[in-house]
């Protein structure tokens, strides 16, 4: 057990697969001699050669098309694209040929990969570099979509990912790259496609992944003084989704606030809504509320904290759980503010 | 201090010399040749034979011409199979006989072939199974043939997206120290694509062993190759990305070959990618489903109909005495044999089991797919039942 | 009022409005000469030349930029997507320009552009021609998201998309292009951002678009004989969403079912059953349910019928809808089937 | 029949001739020279002239030099307000000052510019106010100046993706009947994206007035050319566009000027679009961010300052007797009070009402961002309360 950064972790996980599978090759813009951007392949070059580490040409589309015949050929490509709208050049290659070549061959041609995308944002950066795009890859029927939240998660889910048959997508939430966290390197914390409870609770369930998990962590913890007794969990792979530990959880609380950084409309934190009224109906004393992002394009730096989810959000959405069992005066009116 | 227009007008302290100071081409060697290379007369008469493109061995041209009589009767015959319902859709290749068959002539089996959906006369030529090379368009889930066994990816449809997985096949090849060479079969239209681009150039900077070659057919579906490019030719892209180009009469059988034998050559030797353009011309619509009256006339296919590639290598055949009367008739009964076979293998709608929808998604369906499986399974349950 | 398909509908809408304003361009992969693979172009460039109706070179990414750049020197371009999975390269100018331009600058530059795809199958299509790709553009902030269901609708909605100042991505249900119905070619029908319940019921509301709408009537039809009486919502415009209609008329019957054809996980349809539990928990007898496609790559035209939702699906899920008050017992089970 | 070995060794019937056939070369007025045009020497003295590219009159040259100067300045104060955290990020464009004002200085008020991020100093040279120049990199949300006033997009970060955008204006200015050229400033690594090809297609095509300006500053961040090409030059690209392209000395600004001159003038004349590669470098690090040592060595950089374009254009000005020590200093002044006037209006933290954040997403805000506007208000009233 070692504390370390869960961009440290990343960089271990990629490290060990590429030394446990000389499959694995890792490539992308700045990956090799620079280390990547934030520096998840730091030393790979170097320390397994610029044949299993290497820089490409800059262009998205061109990376991910490569790791297709690159898997066609046998090997594990690992790919990096710099930042999450910087994916966007690769969505026709993801969504028509990563997705549904095992589909479209009968199985005989699957094209395991790893397509690692920074994303979400709380970092400061400028436009298009903070874009939450999870959804558009959970909505991709062939694809895995996974984030982490724990440095010990980072680790784990990467190995897995790039073990696994399947394509995945892993989404890195940037803001918690320099994090730290204890993470057992030999270890794996769940199986590929577990939820996990992070925090145990009796009043009222909060559904978070990736960057989210921290402040729904954050949130459980300020409720406490509200007299609220809340459970968190974790979803961890977004796809394929652990309805069992989230159905369980809620049918035991009986109340449900869900919470995602992505802009909300269409979004995971829609789904994990859905699901969970369809299942819980029966156990939930208010409806299912989401806290989201707000619907506009990633904002400036000087803003992005009125854009995220925060704890007071969060505990507004869990003050509106109808504990009086009161309906929720903000809809009460026969009709919506327009 | 300001100019003064003394110091303006001052003549500069400069001699003339001559416009361009002669320095060594660094195009040399990428260029294509002005004029597509051509070994053949349109009647089939040989031209002057030339160095660069050796022509190939009698017997490769015989097998060519075998191969494109036979080529050219599964297309006729799968056209067939739409009128008849047997087929969702088809896109003949009937006038590109010389590239689909010749592509497939340069290479080795181990070779990877990376076609599109108008490559169906090229499997088949490859000895892929007809029906196999068919089951998508009969309207079945999945591409029929196994990509691995045969070495050839499925047919790609979205335009120029297999570029890149050719590239990267090819270098995941040599990676791995076999010399397999990933042939790209495009259309002039898909080259506007950025996918061709960065295929190209991904190929080109990790030199890895891939001939693109471009079968431009003069149209993508109606727009015409003016509104794809305003280059001289097609095969002036290459220089462009370091790769060394060629231009080929797509309708001469001889210099197809002769040219894609160099291309693969260049590439199998370690010297990375080849671009070639083969001028040809699809004498069908885009397919079945297509009305061309709304875009060309019948003067301009039937101009097309004297540069026939099969008729051109026909008699340059028998004026090589490697062909007769009894051959041609020979392998014409072939060609007739081999779609009566397809007709009848064709002649009944596949049946598919519904719950197949939830195989191959996953290596191991989720568990939300289960869950929808079961749903389904449920359904055809209760319709047996009802129908019971 | 004429009868027509809603094929010509679109094609007298584009006509219309290159008429009414000259600044109307149409320009995409074969929608010239050949007047589009569907016919919906078909004539504009005999008609107004081939300045104004124009085909251009195959790449998608260029023909969506270059509306860009049209759409700055003061045109109105229209671009026709050949097929939904074609805009795919098209990603990353619609998500990262064509959305966030008038955004970035504080209005100065916008970018008003209609976007027609073609969309969603019950054609017979072979692979890569039958995407649902809706809830890609709808989760994107700065687009607006629109779908007719009927012929009337898309005449009015096409020619409202094309006069309205903000980029529009306009999904046309390929499989109700040769549908007929009537359609007043003067008129426009609801305001733009309406939704409309096509057919008033007492017992549930099902809430459909586009492709999905005429299977909602069909079943509503069908219901009749079960003894339920069942409205039916068409949203006709996904972004903006038209909250206040959907949430009266469930708020009246008490009960919903959300029908799409798109893959389910994360779709569009996850979004109305989170938007409407959240506003009509008091008012439901029943969890909100959803019917969608199957969450796999859109399959064979063998069995296409199998994966769209049919009037039989629909029909069940009304029958789950708890009318006895009983709990579902599809989800009673403590933890869910896996 | 089978072929013989009898008729298969028969000689074919062909006469030898010699390779290639002399055939007019339709590559002519496409290709680029084989070296990168220049009018310098690096030590500024003046090499021969040339007749293809007529040296700029004087007068450009020396507010060519007034405007580098000044805009290098411009260039280190802004990499001075990162270190002070006035702003977020900043790449530096030092080294690049006779690409960056050349292009400007090519251009009319009414010609449209295409930047990117790279291109704050040719947005100053183009007397764009700083302060709105470097709006966004301060942490606004938006691109600071009024695109449509000062005929320049916003810079554009996802790369290459503005080389489609200056298509679609060019040709909609000129379908328009206005005579406007729209300017792309881009870099060599963008030039590997797919949008770069079909940007230049688009232009080329539709005969588009547009100059697409390579900076080909030997990076993208850590990333060698080499590994974005394997062409002689970038300038090679043109050719398989159908568009004319030419190479340049990037750090001669004289050069520089004289081959933008003509390209402008060529897309002016309606001639179509232009392709120019100029050989520069970064002398900075990407960004104040980035760090290079980790992919380039000192050396490296310092040999570079051989070549300072500003020393060099200075040189030539005295030798040409429009520029004197006087003047010199007057421009250092005048680019000090510049960076000073600069510095002093980015002293404070720009703020920002959060309610801003529902503007502009639409021309009217929908009914769920007026919904979301009305809980932020709510929050924030709560919040003064608290602190009240
Ligand atoms: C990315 C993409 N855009 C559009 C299409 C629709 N489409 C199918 S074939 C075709 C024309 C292709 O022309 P070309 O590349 O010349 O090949 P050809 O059909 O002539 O063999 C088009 C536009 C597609 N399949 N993929
Ligand atoms: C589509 C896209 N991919 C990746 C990036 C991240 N990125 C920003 S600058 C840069 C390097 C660009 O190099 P070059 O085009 O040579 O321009 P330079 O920075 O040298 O001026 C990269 C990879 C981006 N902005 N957009
Ligand atoms: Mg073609
Ligand atoms: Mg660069």
């Amino acid at each position: 057990m070692a504390t370390m950064t869960m961009a440290k972790a990343l960089n271990a996980a990629l490290a060990d697969a590429m030394l446990d599978d000389e499959r694995v090759v890792v490539f992308g813009e700045d990956v090799g001699q620079l280390g990547g951007v934030f520096r998840i392949t730091d030393g790979l070059q170097a320390r397994f050669g610029d044949k299993r580490c290497f820089d490409t040409p800059l262009a998205e589309a061109g990376i991910v098309g490569f790791a297709v015949g690159l898997a066609m050929s046998g090997l594990r490509p690992v790919v990096e694209m710099q930042f999450d709208a910087f994916a966007y050049p690769a969505f026709e290659q993801i969504a028509s040929h990563v997705a549904k070549l095992r589909n479209r061959t009968r199985g005989a041609l699957s094209v395991p990969m790893v397509i690692r995308v920074p994303y979400a944002g709380g970092i400061g950066g400028v436009e298009h570099h903070c874009d939450s795009s999870e959804a558009y890859y959970a909505h991709t029927p062939g694809l895995k979509v996974v984030t982490p939240a724990t440095v010990a998660d980072a680790y784990s889910l990467l190995r897995e990912a790039i073990d696994d048959p399947d394509p995945v997508v892993f989404m890195e939430p940037k803001k918690l790259y320099f994090a730290s966290g204890d993470a057992d390197l030999s270890a794996r914390t769940e199986p590929f496609g577990r939820a996990v409870v992070r925090r145990p609770g009796r009043d009222a369930t909060l559904v978070a992944y990736g960057p989210a998990v921290p402040v729904a962590l954050e949130a459980a913890e300020a409720a406490r003084e509200e007299g609220w007794d809340l459970e968190v969990v974790d979803v961890r792979t977004i796809v394929p989704f652990d309805d069992a530990t989230v159905v369980a959880s809620v049918r035991r609380t009986g109340r449900c606030v869900v919470v995602q950084e992505a802009q909300g409309f269409a979004g995971v934190g829609a789904e994990i809504a859905a699901r969970v009224q369809e299942r819980c109906f029966h156990a939930l004393h208010a409806p299912v509320l989401r806290v989201a992002g707000l619907d506009i394009p990633y904002p400036a730096p000087m803003l992005e904290h009125t854009h995220l989810p925060s704890v007071d959000r969060v505990l507004d959405a869990v003050a509106r759980l109808q504990w009086d069992d009161q309906p929720d005066s903000r809809w009460l009116a026969d009709e919506v503010p327009a | 201090m300001t100019t003064t227009p003394q110091a303006a007008r001052r003549a500069s302290p400069r001699k003339r010399r001559p416009a361009t100071p002669a320095a060594p081409d660094p195009s040399a060697g990428l260029m294509p040749q002005a004029e597509p290379v051509r070994l053949l007369n349109s009647d089939g008469t040989a031209l002057p034979s030339r160095p660069d493109y050796p022509e190939p061995p009698v017997e490769a041209l015989r097998e060519m011409y075998r191969r494109m009589v036979v080529g050219r009767r599964f297309d006729a015959q799968a056209t067939a199979l739409t009128k008849q319902g047997r087929l969702a859709v088809y896109p003949s290749s009937r006038g590109q006989e010389a590239c689909q068959v010749g592509g497939v002539l340069a290479l080795r089996d181990d070779d990877w072939v990376f076609p599109t959906y108008r490559e169906s006369m090229a499997l088949t030529a490859r000895g892929i199974d007809p029906v196999e090379v068919l089951t998508l368009l009969r309207g079945d889930w999945h591409c029929g043939y196994d990509p691995t066994a045969v070495r050839t990816a499925p047919q790609c449809t979205p335009l120029a997206t297999q570029c890149v997985h050719a590239a990267g096949l090819a270098y995941g090849e040599s990676y791995q120290g076999r010399d397999t060479v990933a042939f790209v079969y495009i259309g002039d239209g898909a080259t506007s694509e950025g996918d061709f681009h960065e295929g190209v150039n991904f190929a080109a900077v990790f030199k890895a062993p891939v001939v693109f070659f471009v079968q431009n057919n003069r149209y993508a579906i109606s727009v015409p190759l003016s509104r794809q490019t305003a280059a001289p030719s097609l095969a002036y892209k290459g220089v462009g990305y370091g790769v060394p180009s060629e231009q080929v009469d797509g309708n001469d059988p001889v210099a197809v070959l002769a040219v894609l034998n160099r291309a693969v050559a260049h590439a199998r030797a370690g010297k990375g990618p080849y671009l070639v353009e083969a001028h040809t011309y699809r004498m069908e619509p885009h397919t079945n489903a297509d009305d061309q009256t709304r875009y060309r006339d019948a003067e301009e296919v039937e101009a097309w109909r004297d540069r026939d590639p099969i008729a051109r290598l026909e008699s340059y055949l028998r004026a090589r005495e490697v062909l007769d009367d009894a051959a041609v008739a020979e392998i014409a009964e072939e060609a007739e044999a081999y779609a009566a076979g397809l007709r009848e293998r064709m002649n009944t709608k596949p049946t598919v089991d519904p719950l197949s929808l939830f195989e191959h998604v996953y290596a191991q369906p989720t568990p939300q797919l289960v869950e929808q499986r079961e749903q389904v399974r449920a359904e055809l349950a209760a319709t047996q039942e009802e129908d019971a």
